[in-house]
């Protein structure tokens, strides 16, 4: 197999683009989709800051190695779930990452947070654990971005994670959800950062090519949390009939992005307020954040 | 040949002198799920692996919802 | 495990409704949720008449047999495809049926009517065969019922169909699919009739136990172009998630009809007119049906 | 015990006297995708067959697009 760019040894094929790359033309090609998803969306700008969320995975270093080559002004976030040695071997990935290339880590503990680590706040609300998991990386990426004055989150989903959303969204027609996603959402709010998501035209196979051909040293091992959760199933569904019609992953996402999310974009604005207790933006009395915040409280 | 699997991480001897899809389908793995990797290098499904190879097929998924 | 109604020894399980039933019980409960769908969608009344499109397979001998007996003034249709063996065994088995019963059959051969069967079709269309068989089926029922006086047509499609159509539809989001798919489509010109899908709400399990158990007659052999159809890959999709989460059809095709296809169905009716060589209803011209008997007549 | 599979028409031979689901689980058979059909009756998943008895596992999908 050949490279389609220089005709050399292939290192990667890419079924869905009936393409095939060496080394240093793949990660052209790579850096070329994520400055397309940039332009498309209006992401980024070189002029302001912005803040790479983190997990020491792939996907997030991936991202993070593309942005600061591309000479934006990049910060890391890294949230400390506390869940074992997971969350300790992933800090020290991206504490190792940020200091070789003298880049800027900031880190914040979701026990300092909430309360609690990840693993007691599934102990406590006694549902799925990427439920209080995610919620608690939403809102604690909002805030910290808002406190060191970083007017955009950039995190590390790619196609197959928008995908998997989408299908889960779909399956459920969940259609506030399927209002809501997409690869770039604007500030709604003065207390709402921009979030972004410049991977979202990259298979997560390819970001490991990235990572892999950057050497980049990236956690392989998954979060012990998510064996067995609903968004793994939707993967595997979906990469069955990748297999089946290369590109179906994509056809699926962009085709949902060009023709099908207007019609579910809501008229109404939702009313958007601030927690009573925080002060971040809610559209209850008290925000899901407090809420969980409180729960742990009780039972601890 | 012997085939590095990871999460968790195992290690496998197949019959080698074949190409990477081959190995693949044997191991019942989507091509589309995993980076093959020889050493330092990536390795695409056509290419022929070595009885003497060792390879490692690393998943590519991450899991849960960010 | 015990019958939900009668408490006796169960015959078949439904997991998504988290039940099981007794044969008698069982096929109560199919008629059931075949008058309730002609209920909620005002499908049919017993005044007029309805043609039920029969291939002699499970779901269309199942649907006859319940509206037949529920009262309905049915007639059958059979189009005989020409496809080897496959067309004289299921041919067979819809003239026995409707034997047995006393009940009016129309045949019609799409050989006769486009001017070759299905396989000649295939061969010279190069199009998947259930394309050319899929748009000669809808015309001549819709042609037949017209001329024998009939205002609707009734289909043998179950949950799994339409919800393996949805899944089709939504992998490429087909927005013009998706605003038509539904149980039941009202005329929308003098010539086109009505359509419905009696047995939207039931499984194809549901709709082979029925057919079993009221000792129908069918053929269990598929039709032998169906092999590697796209369709049946999408229904193994769903099959799999079906397992995991029993209900998961269910749900993906009931959340669509209720919350997702308003979004989907277009502000503008599309411009009807009749076609220039047959008369029937077409958006171009000259219809589909046409072009297509065109092909073959060059071809033959 | 023999199991009777259609589509096409074949049959295999098992291990009897358990449940009909384990008897699906060993074929790799959705219990959705088929009815187990015992001389006249439907039989359920969790029945004992035994080690005597005739099972058709009939295939409900139906297939193509209508």
């Amino acid at each position: 197999m050949k490279c389609r760019k220089c005709g050399g040894a292939a290192a990667l094929e890419l079924r869905r683009h009936n393409a095939a790359f060496c080394a240093p033309d793949f990660i052209e090609f790579f850096r070329n989709q994520v400055r397309e998803a940039i332009r498309r969306h209006r992401m980024l700008t070189r002029d302001e800051p912005v803040l790479v969320a983190v997990s020491g995975g792939k996907d997030s270093l991936a991202l993070w190695d593309v942005l600061a080559e591309d000479g934006y002004r990049t910060t890391g976030l890294y949230l400390d779930l506390g869940i074992f040695d997971y969350s300790v071997e992933s800090r020290a990935k991206c504490e190792a990452f940020a200091a070789a290339r003298g880049l800027p880590l900031v880190v914040r503990r979701v026990a300092d947070e909430v309360g609690a680590p990840v693993p007691v706040i599934k102990q406590v609300t006694r549902r799925p654990p990427c439920s209080g998991c995610g919620l608690s990386k939403r809102y604690l990426m909002n805030r910290a971005a808002l406190e060191e004055g970083i007017p955009v989150v950039a995190t590390g989903h790619n196609l197959d994670d928008e995908a998997a959303t989408l299908f889960g969204s779909v399956l459920h027609w969940q259609t506030e959800s399927l209002a809501r996603q997409s690869p770039a959402l604007a500030s709604s709010h003065p207390k709402l950062v921009r979030k972004v998501k410049p991977l979202y035209r990259l298979s997560e196979r390819e970001t490991a090519a990235y990572a892999f051909l950057r050497r980049i040293d990236y956690i392989v091992e998954e979060c012990p949390f998510a064996v067995g959760a609903t968004s793994i199933a939707h993967k595997e569904a979906l990469n069955r009939l990748e297999d089946a019609s290369p590109g179906a992953k994509h056809n699926f996402l962009f085709g949902f992005l060009d023709k099908a999310r207007p019609a579910f974009e809501r008229a109404e604005e939702v009313d958007l307020r601030e927690c009573a207790r925080c002060g971040q933006v809610t559209t209850g009395t008290l925000c899901a954040f407090c809420k969980l915040a409180d729960q742990v409280k009780r039972a601890g | 040949m012997k085939v590095v699997l990871r999460n968790p991480r195992r290690e496998v001897e197949v019959a080698g002198n074949r190409r990477v899809k081959d190995v693949l389908r044997e191991l019942a793995i989507l091509p589309e799920t995993v980076l093959v990797i020889r050493g330092d290098d990536l390795v695409t499904a056509d290419q022929v692996v070595a009885d003497t190879d060792v390879i490692e097929l690393r998943p590519v998924m991450s899991g849960g919802r960010a």
